[in-house]
């Protein structure tokens, strides 16, 4: 925090863009991805942005109610206001965010907004697929989030923090990836990031061969590319928020000052997204999907003993 | 009392599964009451492709209803044409030359393969598994260029006629084919260790949509479904046509009669289906391709009638063949595999399911809407 | 046989003919998309319309046997969405309405509807001779004839059925009506909505829907 | 067990004439009120447990509606037609959906597309046609091409189907050859 609000506030529209293009590029990436692993050429990478500027282009002539047109927006801006209070470079002067002392916590709570807000929405819409796809969404939830919190609070329980600040700080400090400190956490932090992510095989929630999309079924046109803009940011979210955690974070005080070394700092953090992104993205190739009981028993199985373990690694590592 | 029926409405939802959908084979609809997760009711709706073949084939001459009938079926229409050909030829009597027996069998069997190819995709791909679809129906398309060099077309080919087929053999066509065959086979290991070496599609598929093996028979279950309940009846066996009789081959059985089944049975019979075209390569039998039919604007078949079964990739399917003399048909009725499966077999199996299985059992039977409703 | 007997006199109408008989058969009438004539406003139809030319979202509604030839289409040998084209599941999605193949009358109804909620710029791609013509179902009872009749086609591609390539070839002239403001005729089918309905309701007796059927 | 047994069998028991078809089919026509005790000997007494296909055809001359039944028997391939004729004015079958799940699936489509009555039988009238006004579509005296001409609307420029090789004789002046003639269509 260092008070100047003219900073802080370019910032913040620098972070939300810099979250919009890298998302956006990572989703075409993905697409490409996927098109090299299916044996074709592929769209481009900036198909995405094309989709998008196409689907803000397109008019929409029909109405479900208030809810339904706030759902993309509470989508796009849980997803702003969740980016915001993640530190995407350590230090610097530029990315720092409203980071503050507990904010893991807070965070937990920003990550499920987006879905709440989704699920308010598409209740509106009366479509039965949306619905059924709502109740999958919120029961698959249930299944990744129990895991994810036991490996948050591993880590809180030692490092003694609840801080993303603090948290970077340790391992820039120390030069340990707490993926090295605690594995299990790590592994059951990862295991819920591919649940978090709606790839195979956890992408019941909008499968189109049962569903027709399920919770976007009704969301056409500008409610479709709003989504689309805040899935894309909530992706960034979620990888940033792991790299932050367990990967070290990107960026350092000392090292790099400037232009140059915020540069850097985003080099550094795109490479470590990017593989990390890669966890899911190539799982996803070539998984078929699993059932929404079958998705949740496999969350409070391994990845329920990962986190567990986790904590019990942290409690006797001390 | 009617507290209770209310409530229980409530906790109930009607969902409807197409004609616009993307889990459904091509243009039909289930109708879905469900509770929860859980299906309570099935009903399947047909009639969205219902183009009156049967109507119209009474309007053409014998050889003009080809051109219909290979659409009957649009995944796989040489069996049609095949077993309409066998129908008129059991009608008239004609013969067959040795030569276009094999002809026919290699067509069938290279029809059987690139509808199994289909077939991958539609499974794997209702299991939320697109990489495999993009490889086989890719792969299809080598079979569809043999289709083409050896007919013209690509997806209706109008190839087998009355007394024979329409051309001989390309040259080169068989060293292309044998070709076509090593590289699909080396593909083959590839699909079956994506499909059914993975932990989630064995999930997926074990203990799903179960035909139980006393009821198969009596519901009118044919083809690989039978076949993975336990039951190996196969029309090429047990009735053998074209060159059948003379080819050696396996019909591979599972028990079961759950959707794992009936895909290792899918799996194991492109296997067998490349065996028998190579064998049919191999003992081609020189000779005429073709008995020469009259002019077909003045063919008049002798009155009579005739019922021809053939194994489809979905089942058995038949033709009912009613001539009275004349240059056109009386009756041509056909008994698609799909006409049982799709309707009053998944009509009983479905109850019970979860809706994330509707559109995988639909797959996995063959539900092919133009066969039921023609 | 005699001589003249077997030769019918066959009068071929002039192009001048066919062309008016065309017009009269179904409305033409400006494109939704069309490039602006204030000079401010052009800039961003052209940004728009090359968006939406390299963005066209597939409705996976298979209408008839046409859509076999979909997925080799999309697969990887002919691999459509490197030209951006790539499915979706619903309606409201969707910006590509492709009928494939000919249209009974019972799915000429959800065409429809399908039709009516898809959100403008919205495009129909005809695919197959028999919506042209009525094709090889001429003398059928339960398909219709021409697709112009009843909802506004953009494209046309003739075959029975066309190959990828030829589905391919039908998306670029897609394509490029789009660039050219020429493509999606929603405004034009609201604006003659009486006269499509009264095409429409001549074919389909029973306009209802089932009754869970209202979302 | 042959074709001869089953055709005995089928004398002995019904007073049935049975004869062979082709290969190992027998088709045998009754009475239609003793259709239904044929199939229900047949399928628990002689093992003919699978209903291969109804079918029916309309022989408008002799002003009668055919109704077949096939059977099969899966052990040795026995075929067997059960065939019936009933009037064409009020026609009416049998209900028998209780015997085979998919009869129900026939009898919809039989009565849809013939106007066959099964009386007690309760499945949804509409099956494949949606709001048919008109006699039912698969009887013969029902006009598909004036039915057409009626309803539909098709493009101007090709109201017929002109005859290919006459038009590019007249085209080209040339005399149509003598093959052509010969399969011409008048």
């Amino acid at each position: 925090m260092t008070g100047n609000w003219l900073i802080e506030l370019t910032g913040i529209v620098l972070t939300a863009l810099l979250a919009f293009t890298v998302g956006m590029f990572y989703g075409g990436l993905r697409r490409k991805v996927i098109a090299r692993a299916q044996n074709r050429v592929g769209p481009p990478v900036y198909q995405n942005f094309l989709d998008l500027l196409k689907l803000q282009g397109k008019t929409t002539n029909v109405t479900h109610g208030l809810m339904t047109h706030l759902a993309p927006v509470w989508v796009l801006v849980a997803a702003i206001t969740a980016l915001l209070f993640i530190p995407v470079l350590h230090g610097g002067l530029w990315f720092p965010n409203f980071t503050f002392k507990g904010d893991l916590i807070f965070l937990l709570y920003l990550m499920v907004m987006g879905s709440l807000g989704m699920a308010l929405g598409v209740g509106e819409t009366g479509n039965p697929n949306g619905a059924i796809g709502v109740s999958r969404g919120l029961s698959l939830i249930t299944g990744y989030e129990i895991p994810f919190v036991l490996s948050l609070v591993a880590i809180m329980i030692q490092f003694h923090t609840t801080s993303l600040t603090d948290l970077m700080h340790y391992q820039q400090a120390t030069g340990h990836w707490i993926a090295r400190e605690n594995p299990f956490a790590f592994l059951a932090a990862l295991f819920s990031v591919l649940g978090m992510f709606h790839y195979s095989p956890f992408d019941i929630i909008g499968a189109p061969a049962e569903l027709a999309s399920g919770p976007m079924s009704e969301f056409g046109g500008k409610y479709l590319g709003s989504l689309m803009t805040g899935g894309s940011i909530f992706a960034f979210v979620k990888l940033v928020l792991i790299t932050d955690l367990f990967l070290g974070g990107a960026g350092h005080p000392d090292a790099y000052t400037g232009a140059a070394g915020v540069l850097l700092g985003l080099v550094e953090l795109v490479i470590k997204t990017f593989l990390l992104y890669m966890i899911p993205v190539s799982i996803g190739i070539v998984m078929p999907r699993f059932r929404t009981e079958q998705a949740v028993r496999f969350f409070w199985r391994w990845p329920l003993l990962f986190g567990a373990l986790g904590i019990i690694w942290a409690v006797f590592w001390k | 009392m009617i507290m209770k029926t209310t409530s229980e409405r409530n906790k109930q939802t009607t969902l409807f599964i197409g004609p616009q959908h993307p889990g459904i084979t091509g243009n039909m609809m289930v109708k879905l009451l469900v509770e929860g997760d859980t299906v309570v009711r099935a009903e399947t709706h047909i009639g969205y492709l219902h183009r009156a073949f049967e109507k119209l084939i009474e309007q053409r001459n014998w050889l003009q209803s080809f051109t219909l009938l290979c659409r009957f079926c649009v995944p796989e229409p040489d069996p049609m044409e095949l077993t309409y050909a066998r129908a008129v030829e059991a009608i008239e009597g004609r013969e067959v030359p040795p030569r276009a027996k094999y002809i026919r069998t290699i067509v069938a069997e290279l029809a059987r393969i690139q509808s199994f190819l289909l077939w991958y995709g539609g499974q794997a791909g209702s299991a939320g598994l697109y990489t495999l679809g993009q490889w086989t129906v890719g792969d299809r398309n080598y079979i569809l260029d043999l289709f083409e060099d050896l007919t013209g077309a690509r997806i209706y080919h109008m190839y087998i006629w009355p007394g024979g087929v329409r051309r001989d053999l390309p040259k080169g066509w068989a060293d292309k084919t044998r070709r076509v065959l090593d590289y699909l086979e080396k593909r083959l290991d590839d699909y079956n260790r994506l499909l059914f070496d993975n932990a989630v599609f064995q999930k997926r598929a074990q203990g799903v949509g179960i035909i139980p093996k006393d009821k198969a028979l009596e519901w009118g279950v044919t083809g690989p479904p039978l076949k993975g309940t336990g039951i190996g009846n196969d029309v090429r066996k047990d009735e053998p046509y074209c060159a059948y009789g003379e080819l050696d081959f396996d019909i591979p059985v599972y028990e079961g009669g759950d959707v794992w089944a009936r895909a290792l049975v899918r799996r194991d019979e492109i296997k067998q289906s490349i065996r028998i075209i190579r064998q049919a390569l191999d003992k081609m039998p020189g000779g005429s391709y073709y008995n020469r039919i009259p002019n077909p604007m003045k063919w008049r078949l002798p009155a009579g009638e005739a019922w021809v079964k053939t194994e489809s990739v979905r089942g058995e399917i038949g033709f009912y063949v009613v001539s009275d003399g004349t240059e056109k048909p009386r009756r041509v009725h056909l008994r698609g595999a799909a006409y049982t499966h799709g309707i009053s077999v998944l009509e009983k199996i479905l109850p019970g399911q979860n809706i994330a299985d509707v559109s995988f059992i639909l797959n996995s039977l063959g539900a092919c809407p133009p066969e039921m409703e023609r | 046989m005699s001589e003249t007997k077997d030769i019918r006199i066959i009068t071929r109408p002039t192009k001048e003919q066919i062309r008016q008989a065309q017009i009269d058969f179904a409305p033409r009438c400006t494109a939704a998309g069309r490039v602006n004539d204030k000079e401010t406003q052009k800039m961003v139809q052209y940004i728009l319309n090359f968006a939406r030319k390299h963005s066209l979202f597939l409705l996976a509604y298979g209408t008839g046997c046409g859509a076999i030839e979909i997925p080799a289409t999309l697969t990887s040998r002919y691999d459509a969405e490197r030209l951006g084209i790539r499915g979706a599941a619903t309606p409201r999605q969707a910006d590509v309405l492709m009928i494939t193949g000919y249209l009974s009358t019972k799915t000429l109804k959800r065409v429809i509807r399908v039709y009516e909620q898809m959100q403008d710029p919205k495009y129909v791609v005809a695919f197959g001779s028999c919506t042209i013509n009525g094709g090889m179902y001429f003398d059928s009872y339960n398909t219709i004839k021409a697709l112009d009749r009843y909802i506004p086609v953009d494209v046309y591609i003739a075959g029975c059925m066309p190959r990828p390539e030829a589905v391919l070839k039908g998306f670029a002239k897609l394509q490029e009506l789009i660039q050219n403001g020429n493509a999606g005729n929603g405004e034009c089918y609201r604006k003659n909505l009486d006269w499509y309905r009264a095409n429409q309701q001549k074919v389909i007796k029973n306009w209802d829907f089932p009754d869970e059927y209202n979302w | 067990m042959t074709t001869q047994d089953i055709i005995r069998a089928l004398n002995e028991t019904f007073e049935l004439k049975a004869e062979v078809l082709h290969g190992n089919q027998i088709r045998v026509s009754m009475h239609k009120k003793q259709v239904a005790p044929v199939l229900l000997y047949l399928k628990n007494q002689w093992g003919f447990i699978h209903l291969d296909h109804v079918s029916c055809v309309d022989w408008i001359e002799e002003n009668v509606f055919e109704l077949v039944y096939i059977v099969y028997r899966p052990q040795d391939q026995l075929t067997v037609l059960v065939k019936t004729k009933i009037h064409r004015e009020h026609p009416e079958m049998e209900n028998m959906e209780g015997f085979w799940p998919h009869m129900r699936t026939y009898q919809r489509e039989i009565r849809e597309m013939f106007g066959i009555e099964f009386p007690g039988f309760e499945a949804p009238r509409e099956f494949i046609l949606e709001g048919w006004e008109e006699i039912p579509p698969m009887r013969r005296d029902f006009d598909t091409r004036g039915y057409v001409k009626r309803t539909y609307t098709t493009r101007p420029g090709r109201e017929d189907a002109w005859s290919v090789r006459e038009y590019i004789t007249r085209r080209t002046g040339e005399k149509l050859p003598d093959f052509a003639r010969k399969y011409s269509r008048d």
